[in-house]
Parts: structure tokens; C-alpha cells; sequence
């Protein structure tokens, strides 16, 4: 496993993808650029599709509330172990109320308050940080297992 | 996106083929409750064999749509959910409540058949 | 169409996605977001697949010979018509014989040398400029039928 | 991208499940070549089923690819290519010369087996 790692791991190139457009339009095009690389990785179809729907749910929150953002994807390595880590950063309104969000429920839009609650179950890490007024900053890993 | 509304016999199939929103969603409602008048359709069938992601919004509008059609007094099947996004909707906390569910296309059209009086 | 494209076009959310790892993670991962957009946007199985193998092209080019590079997507309308652009930059050595590379069958790699010559024929529209010692330029358009 | 090899009846397996690189094909030829030896197989089959894109580097490794596997005297079959596959592969110019193409995995196997002396 740590061979398989090492040929996965390592920054030998960097591209930076800019998408202007209408909110559906950004939420797929994050969303495929995660399904094909944790593809790539080596991720199986379940687990594609929670990285995907996990991405969807956070850069749904950044168009909604923010409009724009940035993400970054990483292929991780740990104890052998490849991942896949994405942050999302925005520097939108925030959140008050973290802890409250993070239980899941609440919504201040018409959604069902399960997105940010929902990618935390969907993923093996997750960290949100958020300062009202100054932004939000949702930390994610998937491990390849 | 533009959600295309067909008929087979007496059942209306709306076939997803993208990413749903709000006002795609408020678009097919007012056609679907067109075409349920017009031509007294027996059932409605979702399909969503061509969604590959369906996230906690897009789990709303198809929970929405599938009440709005209940509302109308006909069935509503769902099929076509892949398993992985089955899997993901659950773990999301979501559930499609009383909806019923099946593997594709002809097993949906089964059942509505059986559900019509 | 007019009311079909202004329902697509209009920018109303931004998103930056930054990829860093091996040449492939890179690679498939724009591939991937080019797919799911053209997707979104209503292409044909076989123009997404014409789209993501342009990009596809033209992103090797990038990690091979400039190592980092930026991509523009955007979606376009032109006379009522839809369209996706988009648009490849690096700072790399650039290209000499510009030429050359566009009749294709050139190669400095070990290439075929088909990898420009065929994103230009993928693709409906296709500009390239280079200089040396400055960067490459690649400009892209594909138009929804 | 580790790109496993399987045996069925005489023949081995090649399933390429995502982007192909330089040392993965080397590698490859390597395990090919050495199997080749070992099981006396009678034919190499290439699944690519699960590649929606083959752009011109990947082409040419799969060429090459071909080419040592003729060069050791057995016959090659790609299977799986995608219709908007091999569409792309022409419009670039590419083709694969002097490989056989079959639909699907039983239908190449169906091929060498016609062709086993
Ligand atoms: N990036 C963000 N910026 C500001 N507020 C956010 C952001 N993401 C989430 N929120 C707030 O947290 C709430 C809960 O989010 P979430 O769990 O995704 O559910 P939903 O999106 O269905 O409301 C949102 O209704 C919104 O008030
Ligand atoms: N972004 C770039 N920066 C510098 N040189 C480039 C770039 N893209 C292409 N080239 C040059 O143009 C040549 C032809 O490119 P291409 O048609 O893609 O074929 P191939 O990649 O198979 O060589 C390359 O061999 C390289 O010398």
C-alpha cells in the first residue's frame, strides 16, 4: 500500500480551473473535476458518489450564500494510506451558529439543513469553520480504503 | 434544463436527465398538472437513471414533486436510483417518504398498472 | 433557443478549483469538470467526449512542457446559440514553430504529435498563441447544436 | 494506475480502468511478457470498457502496447471501445492499425478462440 501511495502522492504539476456561470453550472463542474480524480484514485462507485455529493453540498452553500469561492483539491498520503482532501473557502457572510448547522436540521434558505450535517457524514474528516461577517472553511479527506 | 414530460399508454415519465432547480422544478409542476388534466394520465414515473448525484437540494425538489403529484390523487413511481445514490441519500438523512421505488422502467410500469382502478 | 440560452448563460456564482499532484490527477480531474459541464449544458455523449479529449489534450501539454497552468470555462451564446469556451494559459517555454504544431505530426516528446492539431478539429473554434520564453495560449469554443 | 491482468481459459485479461502513463504500460509489458512465457497463453485481450477518454498519448501507449504483444507472436483484441470513443479516435487523427476491435469481452474471446491454431 505505501508503494501504490507513493506513486499517487507528489506535486509534480498544479492547474487552477476557473468556472464563471450560473450556480448550477459551478456546482457540476466541481463535482465532476471530484468524481474523476477520487475516480482516478482508485475510490469505488459508493464512494465517488459521496465525495461528489459531499462537494455538491458545500459549493452549494458557497454559491448560494457567498457566490464565489475557491477549492482545493490535494491527494493525501498518511501511514501509507492515499486520500483525497478538498477545502472550500469563501468569503461570504458566515455562520453564526456552527454548532448548530453541524447538527443538521437548520436552514435559513428552503433546504432541508441536512448539506453541511450530510457531506460531515459522507466523508471520514470534516471540519467547518466559519466567522460571520468574514467567511467559511469546510476541510474534508476521504480515505482510500 | 428542461425536463422532457413523455407518455406511455396512460402514464406520464419524466426522465431526469441533469442538475434539478427550483424554478425547473415549479416548470414541471405546471406541466405535469397540465398534462394530468388533458389526458387523465393513470400515473407519473421518475427517472432517474441518468442522475449520478443527487444532493440534499435535489433530494428536496424530487420530494416535492412527488408530493405535489400525490396531491393530485395519482401514483408516483421512482425508478432508475442507483444504488451508490441510494446509499448517499441515506447516509444524507434523506428519504423519499412514501414513495414508492423500483429497479427500472417496465417494473415502474408494472406497478402502476396494478395501481390503477 | 434564444430563451433556452439565456436560461443558461449569466454569471451569477464564481468558482475557483485549484488541483496540485501528479501530471494524470491533473489531467483528469480539468477532464472531468469539462465533462460534467458540457453534460450540464446538454452536449451529446459524443461532443462531451470530443470536449473532455481537447481538454484532455491540451491540459498534457500543460503539466508536460509548462508544469502549471490555468483554465477558463465559460459558458457562451452567441446569436441565440449556447456554447462552452474555454481557455488554456501557461507561462511555459512556449512553442517555436507555431505553425508546425497546428498541421500536426510534430513532436518534441514522444508524442504523436496529434494532440494540438486534434483539440483543433474536436473543438468548432481554436486559436493558439505562443512565444517563447513566455507561455502558451489556447482558445476554445464548442457550440451546442 | 496498477493495470491488472487476468486469465480466462488461454487468454489474458488487460482491464484498463484509468489514465494510462509510460511506466504503468512498461510495467505492463513487463507482467504481459513474463505471463505470456509462463502460461503459454494463446492471446491477449484488451478491456476498455471503463475509459470514457482516450486522447492521443493514450492512444499511443496503446499501441505500443499492441505492437510488443504481436511482437511476441499472439493475437491482441480490444473490446469496450465507446462508439463516442472510437468517434474521437478518428477525428484525431488516431487509429489503431492492425488490431482487431470486437464489441464485448465474450465476442473477443469468441475471436481468439478462431484464431488459435
Ligand atoms: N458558505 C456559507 N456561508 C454562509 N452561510 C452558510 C454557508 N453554508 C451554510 N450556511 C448556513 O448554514 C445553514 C445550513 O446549511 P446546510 O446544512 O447546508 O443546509 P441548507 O443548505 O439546506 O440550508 C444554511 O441555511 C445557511 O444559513
Ligand atoms: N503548452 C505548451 N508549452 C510548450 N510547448 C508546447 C505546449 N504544447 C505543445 N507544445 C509543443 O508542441 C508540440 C506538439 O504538441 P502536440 O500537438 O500536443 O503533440 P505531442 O504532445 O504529442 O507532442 C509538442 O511536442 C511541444 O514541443
Amino acid at each position: 500500500m505505501a508503494e501504490n501511495a507513493n506513486a499517487l502522492v507528489g506535486d509534480t504539476a498544479s492547474l487552477s480551473i476557473n468556472i464563471q456561470g450560473r450556480d448550477e453550472m459551478v456546482i457540476v463542474t466541481a463535482r465532476g473535476a471530484a468524481r474523476e480524480l477520487s475516480r482516478e484514485l482508485g475510490f469505488g462507485i459508493v464512494d465517488q458518489t459521496r465525495v461528489a455529493t459531499a462537494i455538491s453540498e458545500i459549493i452549494r452553500n458557497v454559491v448560494q450564500y457567498a457566490s464565489e469561492g475557491e477549492v482545493q483539491f490535494r491527494v493525501i498520503e498518511e501511514n501509507g494510506q492515499p486520500g483525497l482532501e478538498m477545502v472550500v473557502v469563501d468569503q461570504g457572510p458566515g455562520i453564526a451558529d456552527v454548532e448548530r448547522v453541524l447538527r443538521g436540521g437548520y436552514s435559513t434558505g428552503n433546504g432541508f439543513g441536512r448539506g453541511i450535517s450530510g457531506a460531515r457524514t459522507l466523508m471520514d474528516d470534516f471540519e467547518l469553520q466559519s466567522e460571520v461577517g468574514r467567511g467559511t472553511r469546510v476541510w474534508m479527506r476521504k480515505w482510500l480504503r | 434544463m428542461n425536463i422532457p414530460v413523455l407518455q406511455i399508454e396512460r402514464f406520464l415519465i419524466v426522465s431526469v436527465q441533469g442538475e434539478l432547480k427550483d424554478n425547473d422544478v415549479t416548470a414541471l409542476q405546471q406541466n405535469l398538472l397540465e398534462r394530468l388534466r388533458r389526458t387523465e394520465a393513470a400515473g407519473v414515473l421518475i427517472d432517474l437513471t441518468a442522475v449520478e448525484v443527487v444532493d440534499s437540494y435535489m433530494g428536496r425538489l424530487l420530494r416535492d414533486t412527488a408530493a405535489m403529484i400525490r396531491l393530485m390523487g395519482v401514483p408516483t413511481v421512482v425508478v432508475g436510483l442507483r444504488p451508490a445514490v441510494a446509499v448517499t441519500l441515506v447516509e444524507l438523512g434523506l428519504d423519499l417518504p412514501g414513495i414508492h421505488t423500483d429497479l427500472n422502467l417496465e417494473r415502474g410500469l408494472t406497478w402502476l398498472r396494478t395501481q390503477m382502478r
